[in-house]
């Protein structure tokens, strides 16, 4: 089969799978989740393949594997739609695959497959374990399965419809048709236990936040299609289509069509990957079961708005020269600059194990959008390939904690417990080793543990380029955000795994099934291993044996090959500095929190803790600022003044005086005219019926002598007038 | 006047004598009597115009079957038969009135035309029409076609007859 | 000599002769001529019944095995005469609510009917009737008329018993008109004319040799129509008291008697000018007084041949008549009709020999009635045997029967 | 010799009876007869024809058989369908059978 045929067929399977499960195996879960995992496995197949052979191409990034079929009829041509494979896509592809099989075979064991139905299981609820009674006849309280189960690998399997659909497609169009669909999928799943009011309302907060940016996409899209008439990325992407772009001014704050197109892209970006100000429907996401997180976090969405960013590169920096950023980019930079510290601060006086995943993503992909903004293409493809990887490690591994401490809450009974709360933690580390051993290598990873992990060498290349390219306040607030993360992280491992259990339900957790543990080993190989094929050519010792082949190959997708930053030890002594001092700050403030004791910065930071604690009041203003006025707009003005009182108000009038004018075309024209004409006829016919029919007497004799009398009367008439 | 127009005219007597008797007699069953003898005196008509076949004919199928088939009809409706109601409806002088009307018509328009008292030509003896007869009802060329759908009329009739008149209970014959 | 060799024709010339000797007009003296003859006819045929009731009455007797009239006369031949004064000596009754007109008609038609029939049928050469080229068909319109008589008589004597009767008189006779009439178009087809004299004079070898087939078809739906046993239906005293003429007394009834037996002996008459050659016979040409006594003498044996189907068979159901009459005979009538055709245009065309002629004739019939033995025999195999209702039983005990066991034994 | 009117003239007024027994009688199978006596004229009509205008031809002939079976044939289910009547309603007489009327 011809590679491109192939890579038309990459994003089938889950749809498929998508359509089997919801229309005809919803019944038979362990057949569900069988379709399910087996579409990600064909996906997963289908795009490693795609990917050895992107490997085996020289020059990928000019002769990319690309087909495409026309569409959509429209004015002049038509509107061609394709599949495009290329470093970066072919990249994306490959942690994508990873991520999305891994999940998926996550989610069997997360969902509980295999345990009996729960005692009082609801659809739109979490479960909540069921009695199981063993041999010796002791009753257990045991988990019970997901009751929406073959609903879940519905869902999910959409989702990853989308987002192969977005890594794979060749236009801006498919692409954000598979954006939309992980819009939908994402509101579906964070809102999967929908009984939970928490979980709605988390659902529509994300939905409708991710909205305010894709609509600024969508019009960046067809800003951008009016403007040079098509939406395939290498067509844009010519020369003289972005000089074009460049020299027309936008007329809009002085900037250029390109800029502005860049600007409301990225605000699309914005939204999906939750970069301040749009960040706030990130956390409430964890409403979710956490395979959704790590769908969302780590594997689709988030990651999808870094890759779209990084897809519209060449347009972001059309008119850079190298130094000194363009309006547009001088945005992204400060936006994810701004993010990464901001987040990382949140990040630290959170208590919920998944909300501070949450916010570490936010910052997380604050650097990539940062490093996107000062120019570092291959830093933030590096940082997003490596964080898909650990991020996804990250959340699974805290689902797996959850799950074993929710174990032993159904164990002890003990249901006021929080099981998602850290402070009721502590000393997992012998009840859940390979959690623990896997955790700890995401989290290293993700504070950039130095040499070993793969969050180092990105994460260092990021700050490698902000500290080349001369963008020192860009450079400083990524050092501190490093700092911070590398403290929250440390914090978060201590509290969850070190010192010891708070509670009877730490005290009894235990570790989890295979279908769990196996993707955290996975994923954390790859979160070690995968970053050594970035590492820069003259790095110190390290650098002679490295081809630093990431950046050959991903660089290679833009027109002009990005040099790499000639080395430097200050950023590489910062982020070593940032690092560990990070994680031991963390392990020394955090290494023996008592059961019940409160976090122990609150007292010194107190009120900037709270404002921390409380995320900034943001959700608060939102509140205030959008919500609110949206809802009295609707309430009020739209719904009372408007529907009720100057819409109906006027169909009122028009029906009043439309019956007003049916009743005189009834009374005045229909009853007399019309109907007295038609019942004049009625009414003449019949009399004239009555009168007539005397003569059908039913007797066939006066019928004949009836036809005599007329032929005699013909006859006689003929005769006469014969000669 | 001779003697066979006397024949003639006693045969047209006695046939238009039974035919009135046909119309008028209020006893049904005369009334298929005086039929027979009209059909009778038609036959003798055939026979003075040389048919002797069609005379035959016409004493098997009306006097055999026909005459059978009206006697037959009359005694299975006999108790109809025997209510003694007026012989004719409510309207017989108009049909009085009609037939003779008729007649007149006729027998004026007739009288305009010229041959209307042609004699008879000689019979070439040697002709035997009754062959000829039997040849050209057989004959492709001549009237095999009205004779076939004849035949079918025939048979189609017999099955409707016997389909009409089957009641609830049995069969006509 | 021409006295002794041809009586009739010379009387016939010599009135002629006489009568034009008068000086009356020819047409007149044919006129004449023919009542004369018509009389002549009717009277001897009704003087042969007297010979003929005799002759049966004794013959029954015979084949069932006792005497018949024998006190009357030498061996009671003269039985008939008292009978004939009984019966002028009747009194004429006439039932109530009788339609008196038709009643009185009725026997009148029912012998003219006989007596018309032989108007057609030639005695001897040169003498017949009247030689009308349709005569087959005048056969069959005259038996027509039979039926009608019949009909009549049932219908006016207004008696339920009467009516059945005529009913299934017509039933019977119509249905038995069919495969008469088709066996008559046998001879008609190979004498290729319809006259009954025509026919006659074709046969230089009997149709029976021909078609022995359709002469047994005639004979059988001859005894058909004229409604003797095993036909006779019309009168089956077992079911209804005495047929159509249950009401008719004294002379009435005579003429129904009569007509009877004419008809049967006038259907013999019929069936030896169709088959058995008429009049022909050696030396009939010459002289044909012979012919009339061959002509006589063949219908004797037929009429003897009725007799003694009448003396030896049962009285077959109505049921059984009419399906024999519907399903049997008139296919195979119809067939043998279409083969004779067939066969004989077929040979007229090729102009085969006599004998040619004669051995396809009979091969075709043999076949058909090959055909038929096969078809009664699967119908035999194909109907139950019914079982008997009781073991017949010795009533009188003779010398070799067991005594009857009583119940109390 | 007899012209050629005598037998039109006798047909005309058997044609006449016909038609008056059909328009008057009460009795559906007197009808029937009337029909009959027209349908006689007609071949009367025809074999005069025949005999005197054209002898050697046979088509009015043919037509006569035709009529007769005709004839015959409408008889048959004309009565039929008496009988049938006459069982459904007990009755034959024309001017009772009249439940097409308004």
């Amino acid at each position: 089969m011809a590679i491109e045929t192939l890579i038309w067929f990459v994003p089938a399977p889950p749809l498929l799978a998508f359509f089997l499960i919801l229309l005809f195996t919803n019944r038979n879960k362990a057949l569900s989740h069988t379709i399910a995992v087996g579409a990600a496995l064909l996906s997963f197949t289908g795009s490693m393949i795609v990917f050895w052979q992107a490997l085996c191409v020289e020059e990928l990034g000019k002769y990319p594997f690309e087909s495409s079929i026309n569409w959509l009829p429209v004015a002049k041509g038509w509107l061609a739609v394709g599949v495009l494979i290329d470093p970066l896509s072919a990249t994306t592809l490959f942690f994508v695959g990873w991520t999305v099989l891994m999940i998926f075979i996550y989610s069997v064991g997360y969902n509980n497959y295999g345990q009996p139905a729960g005692d009082h299981d609801k659809p739109g609820l979490q479960p909540h374990g069921a009695t199981a009674a063993d041999e010796y006849g002791h009753t257990h309280h045991v988990p019970s399965i997901e009751p929406m189960y073959s609903r879940f690998f519905a869902f999910i399997g959409l989702f990853a419809f989308g987002m192969y659909l977005l890594v794979v497609s060749n236009n801006l169009l498919t692409v954000f048709v598979g954006w939309e669909i992980m819009g939908l999928c994402s509101y579906l799943l964070i809102g999967f236990w929908y009984a939970k009011p928490s979980a709605r309302a988390a659902a529509i907060k994300a939905f409708i936040t991710t909205r305010v940016g894709d609509v600024f996409m969508l019009l960046g899209i067809v800003y951008l299609y009016s403007a040079t008439g098509t939406l395939n990325f290498r067509t844009i992407f010519s020369e003289e289509i972005l000089r074009r772009l460049v020299e027309t001014p936008a007329g809009f704050l002085g900037l250029s069509t390109a800029g502005l197109i860049s600007i409301l892209l990225f605000i699309g970006t914005v939204g999906k990957s939750a970069q301040w100000p749009l960040h706030v429907w990130l956390p409430d996401a964890m409403e979710g079961p956490t395979p959704v997180s790590a769908m969302i976090h780590a594997a689709a969405m988030v990651s999808a708005g870094v890759y779209a960013a990084l897809r519209m590169f060449p347009l972001l920096n059309a008119e850079w020269q190298g130094h000194g950023l363009t309006p547009a980019m001088t945005v992204i930079a400060f936006i994810g600059a701004f993010t990464a510290l901001f987040a990382a601060v949140i990040a630290v006086a959170q208590n919920d194990i998944k909300r501070v995943l949450a916010y570490s993503t936010i910052s997380q992909l604050g650097y990539m959008i940062a490093a996107v903004g000062i120019g570092a293409y291959v830093a933030a493809a590096f940082h997003l390939v490596m964080h898909a990887f650990f991020k996804a490690l990250l959340f699974l591994g805290s689902g797996s904690v959850i799950h074993g401490v929710e174990h032993g809450v159904l164990h002890t009974g003990e249901h006021d417990v929080d099981p998602q709360n850290m402070f009721n933690m502590g000393g997992l580390k012998d009840k859940m080793p390979v959690t623990f051993w896997t955790f700890l290598i995401g989290g290293f990873a993700l504070s950039g543990f130095p040499l070993i992990t793969a969050g180092f060498w990105s994460k260092d290349e990021i700050l490698a380029d902000a500290f080349g390219h001369g963008h020192l306040a860009v450079f400083s607030t990524l050092a501190l955000a490093a700092l911070l993360t590398a403290f929250y992280t440390m914090r978060q491992i201590t509290l969850t795994f070190l010192g010891k259990p708070r509670t009877e339900s730490a005290k009894h957790a235990q570790e989890t099934t295979w279908t769990m543990t196996l993707p955290l080993v996975v994923l954390a190989v790859f979160s070690v291993v995968a970053g050594w094929s970035g590492i820069p050519k003259h790095f110190p010792l390290l650098g002679m044996f490295s081809s630093n082949w990431f950046h050959e190959f991903v660089g290679g997708t833009l027109l002009e090959r990005p040099e790499t930053v000639e080395f430097s030890f200050i950023p590489l002594l910062t982020s070593l500095v940032v690092a560990l001092g990070g994680l031991f700050l963390g392990w020394l403030v955090y290494r023996n929190v008592p059961a019940g004791a409160e976090d122990p910065l609150k007292r010194p930071l107190g009120m900037l803790y709270t404002w921390m604690h409380n995320k900034f009041y943001f959700d608060q203003l939102y509140d205030f600022l959008f919500v609110r006025p949206v809802i009295w707009f609707a309430e009020v003005f739209t719904f009372l003044w408007m529907d009720r009182g100057l819409i109906d108000g006027i169909l009122h009038a028009i029906a009043h005086f439309t019956g007003v004018l049916g009743s005189f075309f009834r009374q005045g024209i229909d009853a007399p005219i019309i109907n007295g004409f038609g019942d004049l006829v009625g009414d003449s016919t019949k009399k004239a019926g009555q009168s007539l029919r005397v003569i059908q007497t039913g007797q066939v004799q006066q019928y004949m002598i009836a036809a005599l009398i007329f032929v005699f009367g013909t006859l006689i008439f003929f005769l006469y007038s014969l000669p | 006047m001779t003697p066979d127009m006397i024949l003639f005219l006693v045969i047209a007597l006695v046939t238009l004598a039974a035919g009135f008797m046909v119309v008028t007699t209020p006893n049904i069953v005369h009334a298929a009597l005086w039929l027979i003898l009209n059909l009778f005196a038609v036959a003798v008509l055939y026979v003075m115009l040389n048919a002797g076949f069609f005379a035959m004919v016409q004493v098997v199928v009306y006097i055999g079957a026909i005459a059978i088939l009206f006697i037959f009809a009359i005694m299975l409706t006999r108790h109809a038969m025997r209510d003694s109601g007026p012989r004719f409806n409510t309207d017989w002088p108009m049909a009085a009135i009609l037939g003779v009307a008729l007649l007149a018509a006729l027998i004026w328009i007739l009288s305009r035309w010229q041959s209307f008292m042609t004699l008879p030509p000689m019979l070439t003896s040697d002709t035997d029409i009754l062959r000829q007869l039997g040849q050209a009802l057989v004959s492709p060329n001549a009237f095999f076609i009205p004779f076939e759908i004849a035949s079918v009329l025939l048979v189609a009739a017999m099955i409707g007859a016997i389909y009409v008149a089957w009641g609830k209970s049995g069969g006509k014959k | 000599m021409a006295l002794l060799s041809d009586p009739v024709i010379f009387i016939a010339n010599w009135i002629e002769n006489l009568l034009l000797g008068w000086g009356l007009a020819p047409l007149l003296v044919t006129i004449i001529m023919d009542l004369l003859g018509a009389g002549i006819i009717s009277v001897a045929m009704l003087l042969l019944v007297v010979i003929l009731i005799v002759l049966e009455r004794k013959l029954i007797g015979r084949l069932q095995g006792r005497f018949g009239p024998n006190r009357v006369g030498p061996y009671g031949l003269l039985q008939t005469i008292p009978d004939m004064i009984k019966i002028f000596t009747k009194e004429y009754i006439t039932p109530q609510g009788a339609d008196i007109f038709i009643y009185n008609l009725a026997p009148i038609m029912a012998t003219s009917a006989v007596l018309l029939l032989w108007a057609v049928i030639p005695y001897a050469p040169r003498v017949v009737g009247s030689d009308i080229n349709v005569g087959v068909l005048y056969l069959v319109a005259v038996g027509a008329l039979g039926t009608l008589a019949i009909l009549l008589a049932g219908f006016s004597s207004n008696n339920k018993y009467a009516l059945l009767g005529a009913f299934r008189t017509v039933a019977q006779m119509i249905s038995y008109e069919v495969p008469m009439v088709l066996a008559l178009l046998v001879p008609v087809i190979l004498a290729r004319s319809m006259g009954v004299n025509e026919i006659v004079n074709a046969q230089y070898v009997w149709y029976v040799i021909l078609a022995p087939l359709a002469t047994l078809i005639l004979f059988i739906t001859a005894m058909a129509e004229v409604g003797r046993a095993p036909f006779d239906l019309l009168e089956a005293e077992s079911e209804i008291v005495a047929g159509f003429h249950i009401e008719y007394s004294g002379l009435k009834f005579g003429f129904f008697y009569v007509a009877e037996f004419l008809h049967a002996f006038t259907i013999s008459g019929v069936i030896v000018a169709m088959f058995f050659g008429g009049w022909r016979g050696p030396g009939a040409e010459t002289y044909p007084i012979l012919g009339f006594i061959y002509f006589m003498i063949k219908t004797f044996l037929i009429y003897f041949g009725t007799i003694w189907v009448r003396g030896s068979l049962p009285r077959v159901r109505i049921d059984q008549l009419l399906g024999f009459g519907w399903k049997i005979l008139v296919p195979v009538a119809l067939t043998l009709v279409i083969f004779t055709a067939v066969a004989e245009k077929m040979m007229f065309l090729m102009a085969a020999t006599v004998i040619v002629r004669i051995l396809v004739h009979l091969v075709i019939n043999l076949l058909l009635v090959l055909v038929l033995i096969v078809i009664f025999r699967a119908q035999e195999a194909r109907r139950p045997l019914r079982k008997p209702v009781a073991e017949p039983r010795t009533v009188a005990l003779g010398r070799h029967s067991v005594p009857p066991e009583s119940p109390s034994a | 010799m007899i012209p050629l009117s005598w037998y039109l003239i006798l047909a005309a007024a058997l044609f006449c009876l016909g038609l008056f027994g059909v328009l008057a009688r009460k009795n559906a199978v007197a009808i029937l007869m009337g029909i009959e006596l027209m349908l006689n004229a007609v071949i009367i009509n025809l074999i005069a024809f025949w005999r005197y205008l054209k002898p050697d031809q046979v088509n009015a002939l043919v037509f006569a058989l035709i009529v007769f079976a005709v004839s015959a044939a409408e008889v048959a289910v004309g009565l039929a369908l008496v009988i049938s009547i006459y069982r459904r309603r007990g009755t034959v007489a024309a001017d009772e059978i009249d439940l097409m009327k308004w």
